[in-house]
């Protein structure tokens, strides 16, 4: 079962668990993820679906277990510029433009190459809104803005936290359409959702949690 | 592949200015909360010139750092409600770097214009034209030193729940000396000594804190977030 | 954690282990801080002479310096020891620093309260804004400030963190409290007081000193045990040998 | 008597020794008196916990598991 | 089959005390804040005794008043974040009578604690002890009155971004005769003069505003919310 | 087509529109809801599925068209007791508890007969975090402390906005019941959603937005 030391997993977590107030909000997990694999992260609502994200993404410090990246111990600035994590709390200003948003978003990350914001924009079916406040969108125009980091961000390793709230239909297309080329492209994601996900680029890895 | 790091100082700089000037509503408020104070002053003490005159440099002193202080508060409020702090932690960029800019920006939107109008209210309150250079030199280093200062308290605090009062604890060991030294500096000039000195230490502190400030605030607010 | 830290020390950082550990110690230095205390203040108040310039006011010093050295020494272990809760992530660290600070309150506000009241008669004053007072105050505050930063974290531990990391960065302020006299020309008194070298003050007024300053250090020690161990009672509340000891407390 | 007496007039700064000597004892025991408190609210709060645990298991294991 | 007036009453004003209470750091603020004010001026001013005693009337007025209306400006923007704001609109409640309790509600958690410590500031400045009940009565009418006349113009400001500038210069010119009026009382009171007719002012204008600020109140929100 | 006077509709809309910076929202709209029907709310990201429930919750006002409420012209203090508006917003404080947002609640709009703010909170699967701050509750935590409402406070029409965002499979099927025994009882709902609806009682009417 042990892969080579050559194929080590993109990411790898060893009986991880969070602790709050010294007690464990789920139990110790175990997985792997490769790269061009995506992973659902399922469980009810406060099983810790959420805190397991943060916690991949570093917000969070493991309080017991291990997690590994690339088959070294993880460390925040050797992948910082690899992970791309997206929350409840979309990290948009209301106050500024999803063109404006974005805009900063590519001054912190940088930007894929052979990609515009505009194009981005569009892509997300916000062509048109560009240069509204995002204060002045509605709940499913907000998410698209913040998912149009999905397409310029530089990432490998995608931590999505229920992408598929508030979406429509073709918002939620919008999402397998974007899953299903990241990993193709040897990204991987992982990625929370209570609803169906209706991914066609191969049966996805799934974690359970177990509040 | 990630973005160069002039860029990303200029994207925040440049997303924090903005912001601003969007809320330029709140921006606005420590000014008017100055002007507010001093114009209250006079109808509350009487239109004793002599008496203006006197408390002239302090008060405005005094009104300048409070209306930053007033600001302080809600450095990081609205990034960690929105998630965006988030988003800056987890960057490929020094956090400390990143957050040096976002305090530039809060001081130039806050203290620059603070430090604009000072010379109005001291004018205001009759503070004679000899005290003036000093007036402006101790703003000019006591309210970025504030703001560094400050900036790593509000970083302690941002996990909590916002205690804006643990915040002013905090902050009130940390403002008394600043004001002694800068009230120093703006009482010498006014009585015609020699007001070297306090500037000087002012200065030797502002210096300390550019430097070591960012770094205690990325870290204290990693710190922070971390739950 | 580090593989230099004595295996002792390890052991120690256990809970359970460190809990019977000032158990053990807390009757000890109880009761040396008892008599350190019997004994300075015998000599303190009965038999030392009165000062030729100060009358008998100056008996406050028996208790004003030493508790102001504790009020330092007690900041001084809050920030090594949060220090290390920060770096190694330890329990037992954080358990320490955030003991200490009430205490180390305490003795700070002993100092301000019995400094104010010798001020008056020798001073004339109550308070004035002098280096030494006003960093004294400012440590007082700092105390508080980690006080209040702990408790406004609900996390009990992310809450120590944060404010061992405040305890860090207010330790440049130890130094300016005993340095103050020297840099600045103040009011207060210089330095009178010199364990290794030649003292100023004679013999008869110096021991009782000596005696109260052991006697706040036993006190501290002691201090710290009970709230040591009442701290990791709280933090362990979930582990057994914690319940053991509320089932075996209940049935007495 | 007078001995005493003397002894507790201070040579006349009674009125700041013995307060400030006041304020040492009254913080201390303070500062040793609280621990205990906490220590025993701790404790009570402990066992209120553990016996509505086994209350709650009690009924869980008597009643029939939810469908 | 919906809740009796009383109850929606009492709950209103529970749960804002509750959360006043559960953020007390935050209640504790304009406090703080005013004690702040009141330890830096006799370092910004010298320690002039006199000097000191001839502004404490003034200077602690000013100081409560600015305390209040800081907190003033929060009054309604967490409600409106979470949207109970608009559940109590929406509410078969007399949205008045529901406001009319918030104001208390806010009264009640910034302000009286503001004026059980002004006699402490006041001593602390040495305000002579006779002009003591004129200021406590100045501020006993004096704050709900900002109070209720702040909460209208908040509610007129709810739907824009919060602009704090707005408001400050909506409040300043009725802050100005408040002022006059409590520091006329205070003054004469230190002099030994009568100073009933001030106060007697600051009352009827209170009484006014405690029947008609709620209204105006509730009209101001609905226009501010519909949008 | 036309009801008698003795059943007039519950909530009648004629060519009902609304109109920001002077441009309509949706194209108006013409429906009637009666008692024990639901109506379901189809469109779009930023179709205006939000502000219709606005305005009918009497927040937005109507730009053009007309609003009856049992026959009559649609008035806020006749109906305000009647209608219940849940939307992405969920008005609970986060310091306080559960328990305690919703005794707020029945403060302000009364109780229903029969049932407990414990027994409301047990339903929804808040049982255990009754006093936990809303704050450290999970997403999905959040939204059922809201939906406990629903169980107590009374109320013939609600008008609910995308109550399925975040809910597990649980959750969902805890809407439909309480939708399905709302409606049995002689309520009706509006109810905007993109996902699944699996709703038993019936064929909802649909109602659909065009942007
Ligand atoms: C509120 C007022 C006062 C405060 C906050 C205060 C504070 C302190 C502090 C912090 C120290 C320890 C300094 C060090 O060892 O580095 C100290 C030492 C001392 N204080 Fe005070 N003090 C006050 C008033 C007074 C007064 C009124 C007197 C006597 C006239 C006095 C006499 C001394 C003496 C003799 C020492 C020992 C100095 C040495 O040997 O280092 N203090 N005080
Ligand atoms: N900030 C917090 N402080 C304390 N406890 C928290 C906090 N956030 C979440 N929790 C608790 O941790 C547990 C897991 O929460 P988490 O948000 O990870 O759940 P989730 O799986 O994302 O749920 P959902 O599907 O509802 O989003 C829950 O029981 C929740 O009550
Ligand atoms: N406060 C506002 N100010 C100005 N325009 C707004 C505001 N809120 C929404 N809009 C605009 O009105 C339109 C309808 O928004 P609404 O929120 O009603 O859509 P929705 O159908 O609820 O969408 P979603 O499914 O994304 O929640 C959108 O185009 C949106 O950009
Ligand atoms: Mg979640
Ligand atoms: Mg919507």
């Amino acid at each position: 079962m042990t892969a080579p030391a050559a194929a080590a997993p993109l990411l790898e977590a060893r009986r991880l668990g969070f602790h709050r107030q010294d007690e464990p909000v789920f139990a110790p997990l175990d997985f792997r993820l490769h790269a061009g694999e995506l992973a659902l992260i399922e469980g009810d609502n406060g099983s810790g679906k959420t805190t397991l994200l943060r916690l991949l993404a570093g917000l969070l410090h493991a309080s017991e277990g291990e997690l590994r990246w690339r088959g070294a111990p993880w460390q925040r600035d050797t992948c910082a510029h690899e992970i791309l994590f997206l929350g409840h709390q979309l990290g948009q200003k209301h106050e500024l433009s999803p063109r404006e948003n974005l805009g900063f978003a590519i001054g912190l990350h940088g930007c894929r190459d052979g990609i515009t914001p505009q194009a981005a924009l569009d892509e997300v079916g916000l062509g048109g809104y560009e240069d509204e406040p995002v204060r002045r969108l509605s709940a499913g125009q907000k998410k698209r803005a913040a998912l149009a980091r999905l397409l310029l961000q530089p990432a490998v390793l995608w931590l999505l936290d229920e992408p598929y709230a508030n979406l429509d239909r073709h918002g939620i297309a919008l999402i397998n359409r974007l899953l299903e080329r990241h990993v193709a492209g040897g990204g991987a994601a992982l990625v929370s959702s209570h609803g169906v996900v209706g991914f066609h680029g191969g049966e996805p890895q799934r974690i359970r949690m177990h509040g | 592949m990630s973005a160069p790091l002039e860029h990303a100082c200029a994207a925040m700089l440049r997303r924090d200015l903005t912001l601003a000037w969007r809320r330029r509503g709140d921006m606005a408020l420590p000014v008017l909360y100055a002007v507010i104070v001093v114009v209250l002053f006079p109808f509350a003490l009487g239109p004793d010139l002599a008496l203006l005159q006197r408390i002239a440099g302090g008060l405005v002193l005094v009104t300048v750092l409070l209306a930053m202080l007033l600001a302080l508060d809600g450095m990081f409020a609205s990034d960690i409600e929105d998630g965006s702090l988030e988003q800056l932690v987890l960057a490929p960029q020094p956090l400390a770097l990143m957050l040096g800019m976002k305090i530039l920006a809060h001081w130039i939107t806050t203290a620059l214009p603070l430090i604009v109008i000072a010379p109005l209210l001291a004018g205001m309150l009759h503070l004679p034209a000899a005290a003036m250079p000093a007036l402006l030199l101790a703003l000019l280093l006591a309210t970025p030193l504030l703001s560094l200062l400050g900036a790593v308290l509000v970083a302690l605090t941002a996990g909590t729940r916002r205690s804006g009062m643990l915040l002013a604890l905090m902050l009130l060991p940390l403002c008394v000396p600043v004001v002694i030294f800068a009230a120093g500096a703006v009482a010498a000039a006014q009585e015609g000594l020699p007001w070297f000195a306090p500037v000087a230490w002012l200065a030797a502190a502002l210096i300390l804190a550019v430097v070591l400030a960012p770094l205690a605030c990325a870290a204290a607010l990693r710190i922070a977030l971390d739950s | 954690m580090a593989k230099w830290i004595p295996l002792w020390l390890h052991k120690l950082g256990s809970p359970p282990t460190f809990y019977r550990f000032a158990g053990a110690v807390r009757p000890w230095a109880m009761g040396l801080a008892l008599l350190f205390g019997v004994i300075g203040l015998y000599g303190g108040l009965v038999l030392a002479p009165p000062d030729y310039q100060q009358g008998d006011a100056y008996r406050i010093i028996f208790i004003h310096v030493p508790s102001a050295w504790m009020s330092m020494f007690v900041y001084a272990v809050m920030g090594v020891s949060g220090f290390i809760a920060l770096v190694w992530r330890m329990k037992l660290a954080e358990v320490v620093a955030m003991e200490s600070a009430p205490i180390g309150a305490a003795f700070a506000f002993i100092t301000l309260a019995t400094g104010s009241l010798w001020g008056k008669p020798m001073w004339g004053t109550w308070w004035t804004w002098d280096a030494r007072l006003t960093s004294e105050l400012v440590l007082l505050f700092l105390y508080l400030g980690v006080i209040g930063l702990y408790h406004a974290f609900e996390d009990r531990r992310q809450g120590a963190r944060a404010a061992s990391f405040l305890a860090i960065i207010g330790v440049i302020n130890v130094p300016i409290v005993h340095y103050s006299v020297v840099w600045w020309n103040t009011l207060h008194q210089g330095s009178t007081v010199n364990i290794f070298g030649h003292s100023k003050m004679p013999w008869d007024m110096l021991w009782p000193l000596l005696a109260m300053t052991l006697a706040t250090k036993c006190y501290y020690a002691a201090s710290l045990c009970r709230r040591a161990r009442t701290d990791i009672l709280a933090l362990e509340s979930g582990k057994d040998w914690v319940r053991e000891i509320a089932q075996a407390e209940a049935a007495r | 008597m007078s001995a005493l007496s003397h002894f507790f007039a201070m040579g006349g700064y009674a009125g700041y020794v013995w307060p400030a000597y006041a304020v040492f004892f009254a913080v201390l025991i303070a500062d040793s008196v609280a621990p205990r408190l906490r220590r025993r609210r701790i404790l009570r709060d402990l066992r209120g916990r553990l016996a509505r645990q086994t209350a709650r298991e009690r009924r869980s294991t008597s009643s029939t598991p939810a469908p």
